[in-house]
């Protein structure tokens, strides 16, 4: 197991504000890692930053060893790395098929299209039955299932899943999160952002705690979970 | 039939030829039947001559002309709606484009000519290569200018990379003029005199007094364009680059996050919209026969007009919409005289197109083809 | 290859030149006199526009020699009025403002100049148009407005005539090209084709520029004898092309508009076949002016190019200017106002390239010439082969 | 090196330092205006005044001084002196009345409007057919004037004529934004392009089956509203010959005499838009511009709000065309073209889309630029082409300069290659609007 | 009495029945929620009670009043409110702009008030801007008042449009999964809040969650939706013992949690 994704020191900027404040971790194959922190940590901007969408002035990011800080989002994802991001950012008018398919820009491999395909539906049943419906005027919910499908369809090493709970009726929170523990068995390696931090680090091996664009923590799952602060700011457990 | 819709041959091929003709043949009716209606109608208030038979006289060339200029428009337009639909800014100098694609196939012909090889060669032959190279010239030079006046304003407020274009028309105006005025002064370009293609080929059709006169450059525009549009019908939804520019179209972000190269497909895009452009303008040359650097100015205007009618963003919405407008132009400059005895004339024309536009935008406010797939409340 | 400017000038003045000049005596500079000119420069008629300011550059680098002499150090201000009439009024502004600016020679199109010529005779600056035939441009009576050229009330009747009498016309299409100039001639044609009864087929208007199918549709089911066209000739000849093209066999008629080479390039077989082309014009071919043969080689050698339509006119112009200024220069006994040279040039005699002119009470020729052009040309090249089928002098219909 | 700059920059706007600066500029600036008249050196200096005067830390009072002094009392003085600069001023305070209006519609509004000098149009052909002999032509043949036309009114009706314009560029812009405005965005802007022609191609046709505005020819001449009366102009008159060197004419007094007319305008017009702007209305029309279904949904009346955006905007280009038209005393439907439009959009981008300083600086500076420097700096070139100068180092002769390459045929290429330079080097214009400064800082990256 | 009511509400989209005969009431003064699976035409329902959408068939009366065909701006001056599901703000405009926005339909000047500056209007600006900030520290926002609103996280985006929808001084406040993106703690406070905005200002409100520690913790009705179609109605205690709710919706594990 090497370290197939690394951050060193890290900043990153919108305009003046100063949203990551030297932010170093790293993602090791095979596991799943969460970032918890409340809103405005910057655990969004951490993905991003990863995924190319912006670059960090300052620090390194390494995929497999490799610099990755400048590069653009296309060749990094085509390294591997899929990114579900934040508000889901569906194609409003391409169908969900379409959607998906376009999840699958960078596969070649027809079979493994097919069968995230099947993955995808399997797992989303409503998706099936809106198939040739026009991704904009999906439900908030759909869209959602729309993203974290099309991130299927990616089929990546590295699979990035911003806040993949949200706007999802219960039961489906727990599908998605059995699907990426399933995902992470078949070897997919994870780094998962959710406010349901109490789940995250259920299935999680290890987790970060930002604070206002800093790691303020870092353990295993298991321990932050007992974390006296992590239960108290996070977990809403008093 | 499912099995044949999306037999790729019939999805292809058949089916967008078949839709420009539908839309041809549709337009051309709608139209026609609704002038003679008119003319009908006010049949007794000519005194001087029957209005009915004045109108059916010239019908079938109107209906040509206006179909030969419409398939013109549909070409231009397409440019103004890809570039749009994927960046979302009115290319003002897509007419630039247009102009330098015209010019330079015209040049082509004038160099052949120069050799003489215009006489020998075979016609088709000249064209074919002068359209290549307007293609070739017009779709770099498309490529270029998006680099250079565009590019750098990705991200900034929507109305600046529009003002950032007119710059880019007023300069390449300027530019091309002063490239041909470099040895004599004169900036008009003229096409020489080769070949057949202002003869006319005629069928007589039973049943109608004077036969129909089709000029062989309207054949050959139409034909011509009709070839394109089906090829670029095949690229954008057909291939994958064509979907990856569906994509950056409407989620730049997230089309990167696919593995999509969002520069190079925009590059793409003006690419083809360019080489359209270039297209036509080879092709209106040969109808205008004269061309100058500030040719583009209204054929843009109409256009983009043609692209808006449609819808703007939409392929299909721009051939149509180019059509529709051709028409429009065509039967009011043919028919506002008549109609009025001389009181308006062929100068409302525009209005008239606008007036039209107007209303269609009334009653669909996303033009004829264009949907509204809004965000979500 | 230019004649030293202060060697001959082809120009004989009203006051003979200053023979008597002090040959020792160094030149005691007298200050700096600027003439400028106002024409498209850019734009779709800068063809035009620009030919009107070389052929003034030309008469300027010619002429000017004498003003040199007495100590004048001459300059030209060309200005581009971009054939709009705000920018020509602006920049008629910036021109008055300039006191060193005594003549002006412009503009193109008479829409710029009526408004742009309110300025120059609020400030009495005298301007001479090599080109606009707009009578209106005139009729306003002011001193400082003056012209070379004939009118379009003398020039469209003659055409018209010639339609009634020499082609014998029964009926008249009649089009044109929605700006003053040429409405203005359209509707002196129409005027008088009613008058002789010629049917006026239709009467329409349009900034068309390259496609005229559906103008020509109409016009060829109507086959009307004579179709004339009022307007520049860069529009004429795709529209004559087009309408040869789709079948009109008629006769092709025009006026000062249609007169350059260009035309021939543009409409090719189109002016010759059927009942052929002809025009007016206030402006005849180099040719038609004996004396302007050098000018042509001249022209040619220094900017490359032969020169269009009303270069001629603007050597001329730029001649009366340079030549008034010398004349009131001399009454005057120093640097003369713009007043003085106002006056002068109304007083003056001047053998022209194009003719001997002089200016009546309202600034236009007393006599000024028409032609009435057949064209022989298909090209370019042969242009020259034009044959003037008639030349008249006629009378300026005054205010 | 910056450091020293920003050193400087720091050093000088502090203390007294920036009335200090300020001032000895102005003074400097219309000494050697005066001095001569027709260097653009000069006047450019002094029109960097104003610029100065708005950066620099100088209390309120003081700048509002400053500005109003240079307003009214230098730039008239000068403008006198050489008449051009009252061309210059006047066609700058037109334009920036314009871009105010046009500034509402899309700065504040966010409606695309290509067609803005429509209302302009309307404001001067209200008055042009009303102001001239027109009325009593309306059976006669375009530029056939016959003898015997009379004025239909008395020039006096001009103010009258004035309201009038407002009154109908308004109404026009309601009736072009009842139908229009289900469209959004680029559709919007096609319409209103659409909407220009429109008028523009009834300007130029309108002259059959009754001539309402003589087609092409335009219509000319129109009448001026009185000059104020001999008591008040001849003291003025007296003042000022010493100081211009010259009696001023009645010609420079009519040219004054519109500036301020003008300027009045753009009073109204600044204040109109800056109130407007700082109160429910503005935060409306911002609210439209942002998002469209929240803004309905938090209760903003969608139509009304645009239509009131439409009519405000409208409203400055009737007052400006009717000016323009009493002015010029000819307008033709040339000065309506779609290029003008596109002219006074980029104007307004240019300056700084939705900062009201913003778009007055792009207007004056495409003015200065259009009919000045352009104009100058080719007259410059062909001077050198007619003098002996030779090009240093690499021994060229102006002389020698090709005729086609005569730099004053290519003013719309320096235009078109500085508009280009200007986006992508302050995309939010000159003087952006605080708004936008914010967005964009945000938005790099 | 029910402060709101719909009738047999029909919307559809093609062939697709979004909502589904819905007949629904919301008593005054109470915290009425909707839940159901994703899909299943919650957000179409609000957008067809604030105007958005005009439903094809049914009533929906407000006060007594209805509001079929009155467009979105006319029923948010009838007094209903409401935030959505993805963020809408004004993005580039402050926070406290943002805020003042929704008080438009509350502000009495007109544009010769703007003009003049009438006392009227400086009166009303200066009483609306301490309005404003009073919302925003009400909704638990301190000193963003002039940033701009598309730079707060995600959390605070949600606070704002809470603020601006009270702005209007709303009868009924409609939220459209308010606490979605929000940590457990962020959640909590927010029930506070809306406890607070019924109880301190009387306000009606009615909820879409799917966060059951929202709907079950502040509820006092709850209406399930699947497929457009009301499918269950009652106290959280009834919601949640309800066998068709757990299967559609809940899912066991859920249901069997503690709140
Ligand atoms: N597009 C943007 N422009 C300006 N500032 C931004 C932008 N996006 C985020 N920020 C700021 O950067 C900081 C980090 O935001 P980020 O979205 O990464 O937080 P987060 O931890 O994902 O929060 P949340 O849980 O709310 O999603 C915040 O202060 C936020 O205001
Ligand atoms: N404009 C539209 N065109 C077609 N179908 C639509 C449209 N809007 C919504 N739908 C469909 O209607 C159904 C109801 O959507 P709605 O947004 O009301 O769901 P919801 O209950 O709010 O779900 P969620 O909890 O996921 O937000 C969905 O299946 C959606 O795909
Ligand atoms: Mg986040
Ligand atoms: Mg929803």
């Amino acid at each position: 197991m090497g370290k197939l994704l690394e951050l060193t020191n890290v900043h990153s900027y919108y305009g003046h504000i100063h949203a990551l404040q030297g932010i170093s971790l790293h993602v090791e194959e095979g596991e799943i890692v969460t970032l918890i922190g409340s809103n405005g940590a910057g655990k969004s901007t951490t993905l991003r930053t990863i995924s190319g969408l912006i670059h960090a002035r300052e620090g390194k990011v390494h995929l497999d060893g490799k610099d990755i800080t400048h590069t653009e989002p296309h060749i990094v994802v085509s390294q591997g790395v899929g990114h579900v991001p934040e508000g889901r950012g569906i194609f409003p008018k391409l169908t969900v098929q379409e959607n998906l398919e376009m999840g699958a820009f960078t596969v070649n491999d027809q079979k493994i299209i097919k069968d995230r395909l099947d993955l995808t539906f399997e797992l989303f049943p409503r998706l099936k039955e809106r198939i040739s419906q026009f991704g904009g005027t999906l439900s908030g919910g759909e869209q959602q299932m729309l993203a974290i499908g099309r991130g299927l369809m990616q089929n990546p090493r590295i699979l990035m899943l911003d806040e993949p709970s949200m706007g999802l009726a219960p039961v489906l929170v727990d599908v998605i999160f059995d699907t990426i523990k399933k995902l992470n068995e078949q070897g997919t390696t994870i780094l998962l952002v959710e406010q349901n931090a109490l789940m995250a680090l259920s299935i999680a091996h290890r987790g970060y705690v930002l604070q206002t664009g800093s790691i303020v923590l870092t353990d295993d799952a298991a321990k932050l979970k007992k974390n006296e602060m992590v239960q108290k700011s996070y977990l809403g457990i008093d | 039939m499912k099995q044949f819709t999306s037999n790729p041959f019939y999805k292809f091929i058949l089916f967008p030829i078949g839709q420009i003709i539908v839309f041809a043949l549709g337009a051309s009716l709608v139209l026609s039947l609704f002038t003679v209606l008119l003319a009908y109608i006010f049949r007794g208030f000519m005194t001087e001559f029957d209005l009915v038979e004045r109108v059916l006289l010239i019908l079938p060339q109107v209906v040509i002309n206006g179909l030969t200029i419409g398939f013109v428009y549909s070409t231009i337009a397409l440019g103004y709606t890809m570039v749009y639909g994927v960046l979302e800014f009115i290319n003002f100098s897509h007419s630039e484009i247009f102009m330098v694609g015209g010019i330079v196939g015209v040049e082509l012909m004038a160099y052949f000519d120069h050799t003489g090889a215009l006489q020998t060669m075979n016609q088709y032959v000249i064209i074919a290569l002068a359209i290549l190279l307007g293609m070739v010239i017009s779709g770099s030079l498309a490529v270029t200018v998006e680099r250079v006046a565009y590019k750098p304003l990705r991200g900034a407020p929507r109305l600046v990379p529009l003002i950032s274009a007119i710059g880019m028309s007023f300069f390449l105006q300027d530019a091309v003029r002063l490239i041909l005025s470099l040895t004599t002064g004169e900036f008009n370009v003229i096409l020489p005199n080769f070949g057949t293609f202002d003869e006319f080929l005629i069928l007589a059709v039973p049943g109608i007094a004077t036969p129909l006169r089709f000029q062989i450059k309207s054949i050959l525009l139409v034909g011509v364009t009709v070839i394109m549009l089906v090829g670029l019908n095949y690229l954008v939804n057909g291939t994958k680059v064509g979907k990856a520019i569906r994509a950056v179209a409407q989620d730049r972000p997230s089309a990167s996050l696919m593995g999509i190269n969002v520069n190079m497909i925009i590059s793409i895009t003006f690419l083809i919209g360019g080489a359209l452009g270039g297209a036509a303008g080879v092709l209106f040359a040969l109808k205008a026969t004269k061309l100058d650097p500030f040719v583009g100015f209204f054929p843009g205007l109409k256009a983009f007009t043609a692209a808006v009618l449609g819808g703007i963003g939409n392929l299909t919405g721009a051939l149509l919409g180019g059509l529709i407008l051709g028409l429009l132009e065509s039967f009011s400059a043919s028919y506002l005289s008549t109609f009025t005895n001389g009181a308006f004339g062929a100068e409302y024309k525009d209005i008239f197109a606008f007036a039209v536009l107007i209303l269609v935008l009334i009653l669909r406010p996303s033009g004829l083809l264009g949907q509204t797939v809004g965000q979500k409340a | 290859g230019q004649p030293p400017a202060a060697t001959e000038a082809p120009v004989v003045t009203e006051a003979p030149v200053a023979t008597e000049a002090p040959t020792e005596a160094p030149v005691v500079s007298m200050g700096t006199i600027k003439i400028a000119t106002q024409s498209p420069l850019s734009g779709g008629q800068s063809l035009l526009g620009v030919a009107i300011k070389q052929g003034a550059e030309l008469a300027l680098e010619q002429l000017g020699g004498e003003l040199a002499a007495m100590g004048y150090d001459v300059q030209l201000a060309p200005y581009d009025d971009q054939a709009t009439p705000d920018v020509g009024v602006a920049n008629a502004k910036n021109i008055v403002a300039d006191s060193e600016i005594l003549c002006g020679v412009g503009h193109l199109n008479s829409g710029v100049m009526i408004p742009s010529s309110e300025e120059y005779h609020t400030a009495g600056l005298a301007f001479i148009s090599p080109a606009n035939t707009n009578p209106v441009v005139t009729t306003r009576g002011y001193l400082e407005v003056n012209r070379v050229v004939g009118r379009d009330d003398v020039q469209a009747p003659a055409a018209e005539e010639y339609a009634f009498s020499t082609l014998g016309a029964k009926s008249v299409y009649i089009i044109h090209d929605k700006t003053a100039y040429g409405q203005g001639v359209a509707e002196f044609f129409r005027v008088a084709a009613e008058e002789d009864a010629i049917t006026v087929v239709d009467f329409v208007g349009t900034e068309e520029t390259a496609n005229f199918d559906a103008i020509v549709t109409p016009l060829v089911a109507a086959a009307p004898d004579v179709v004339f066209f009022a307007g520049i000739y860069n529009q004429a000849g795709v529209f004559f092309k087009q309408a040869r093209e789709a079948g009109y066999e008629g006769t092709f008629l025009g006026t000062d508009g249609m007169d350059s080479s260009d035309l021939a390039d543009l409409a090719g077989d189109a002016l010759t076949s059927g009942g052929g082309m002809a025009y007016t014009t206030v402006a005849g071919p180099v040719s038609a002016y004996p004396a302007a043969a050098t000018f042509a080689t001249d022209y040619t050698a220094k900017f490359g190019a032969a020169p269009e339509a009303y270069a001629a006119q603007a050597y001329d112009a730029m001649g009366i200017c340079l030549a008034s200024i010398k004349a009131a220069a001399e009454a005057a006994g120093g640097t003369p106002t713009r007043a003085q040279v106002a006056e002068a040039i109304r007083a003056i005699s001047y053998e022209g390239l194009t003719s001997t002119i002089a200016f009546d009470e309202i600034g236009d020729l007393p006599l000024a010439k028409y032609f009435i052009i057949k064209v022989n040309a298909t090209s370019k090249d042969t242009w020259g082969s034009n044959e003037i089928i008639a030349s008249f002098d006629l009378a300026s219909p005054g205010k | 090196m910056k450091t020293f700059f920003s050193e400087l920059y720091k050093k000088a706007n502090s203390g007294f330092w920036p009335i200090f600066i300020t001032l000895g500029l102005l003074i400097a600036g219309t000494i050697s205006v005066y001095q001569s008249p027709r260097s653009l050196s000069a006047f450019l200096t002094l029109m960097l005044c104003p610029l100065l005067v708005y950066f620099m830390k100088i209390n309120m009072k003081v700048k509002t001084f400053i500005g109003l002094i240079l307003v009214i009392v230098i730039l008239p003085v000068l403008g006198i002196r050489n008449i051009f600069y009252l061309e210059v001023i006047f066609q700058m305070a037109v334009f920036a009345a314009l871009a105010l209006g046009l500034n509402i519609v899309i700065g504040m509004a966010g409606l695309l409007d290509l067609g803005y000098v429509a209302f302009y149009a309307v404001g001067a052909y209200t008055w042009a057919i009303f102001g001239s002999k027109q009325l009593s032509l309306l059976h006669s043949i375009p530029g056939a004037a016959p003898a015997g036309a009379e004025f239909a009114l008395s020039p006096n009706y001009f103010w009258l004529f004035l309201f009038l314009g407002v009154g109908l560029a308004a109404l026009a812009g309601i009736l072009l934004g009842l139908p229009v405005l289900r469209l959004r965005g680029d559709y919007l802007a096609i319409v209103t392009l659409g909407f220009g022609e429109v008028i523009r191609v009834l300007a130029l046709n309108l002259d059959k089956p009754i001539n309402l505005t003589n087609g092409p020819q335009g219509i000319t001449p129109i009448q001026r509203p009185p000059l104020p009366p001999e008591f008040i102009l001849s003291p003025i008159r007296n003042l000022l010959t010493p100081i211009v060197g010259h009696v001023p004419s009645e010609a420079e007094f009519y040219n004054v005499f519109f500036y301020f007319l003008a300027l009045i305008i753009i009073m109204i017009a600044i204040t109109v838009a800056t109130r407007l702007e700082d109160s429910r209305i503005g935060r409306a029309w911002t609210a439209i511009r942002e998002d469209e279904t929240a803004a309905i949904a938090m209760g903003i009346p969608l139509v009304k709000m645009k239509l009131a955006a439409f009519a405000a905007g409208a409203s400055f280009a009737g007052a400006m065309g009717a000016l323009y038209a009493a002015n010029r005393t000819f307008v033709s439907p040339e000065t309506f073209s779609f290029l003008q439009s596109i002219g006074v959009l980029t104007m307004v981008i240019l300056g700084g889309l939705g900062s009201i300083p913003g778009v007055i600086f792009g207007a004056s500076a495409v003015v200065i630029l259009n009919i000045q420097v352009l104009q100058n700096f080719s007259l410059y070139l062909s001077e050198l082409r007619q003098s002996d100068a030779v090009i240093p180092i690499i021994n060229f002769a102006w002389k020698d300069l090709s005729n086609q390459l005569d730099p004053a045929k290519y003013q719309k290429l320096v235009f078109g290659i500085i508009l280009v330079v200007m986006m992508i080097f302050r995309p939010s214009g000159l003087i952006p609007a605080e708004r936008r400064k914010r967005e964009l800082v945000e938005d790099k990256e | 009495m029910s402060l709101l009511q719909t009738t047999n509400v029909i919307k559809r989209f093609g062939g697709l029945v979004a909502v589904n005969k819905m007949t629904f009431s919301v008593d005054e003064g109470h915290i009425v929620s909707i839940i159901g699976p994703n899909g299943a035409g919650k957000t179409t329902f609000f957008n067809s009670l604030t105007g958005i959408y005009r439903p094809e068939e049914g009533e929906i009366m407000f006060k007594d009043h209805s509001l079929i065909g009155l467009r979105p701006d006319q029923v948010s001056a009838r007094g209903i409110s409401r935030t959505f599901q993805n963020i809408r703000l004004f993005g580039s405009m402050t926070v406290i702009e943002n805020i003042l926005v929704g008080m438009h339909i509350r502000l009495k000047q007109n544009a010769l008030d703007a003009l003049f500056r009438s006392k009227k209007f400086h009166a009303e600006e200066k009483e609306a801007e301490q309005k404003a900030s009073d919302l925003m520290e009400y909704v638990g926002l301190k000193n963003v008042g002039n940033e701009l609103a598309r730079n707060l996280p995600y959390g605070g985006q949600r606070r704002i449009e809470i603020a601006r929808a009270l702005a209007a001084n709303p009868t009924l406040l409609l939220l459209d999964e308010p606490t979605a993106g929000m940590n457990p703690n962020e959640t909590e406070d927010a029930i506070k809040l809306f406890r607070r905005i019924r109880d301190e200002k009387g306000i009606t409100i009615l909820l879409i969650e799917h966060d059951m520690r929202v709907v079950m913790g502040i509820s006092e009705h709850i209406t399930v939706m699947d497929y457009g179609e009301k499918i269950a109605e009652g106290s959280p205690q009834e919601i949640r013992k309800n066998q068709r709710v757990i299967e559609a919706y809940l899912g066991r594990e859920a249901a069997s949690s503690k709140d």
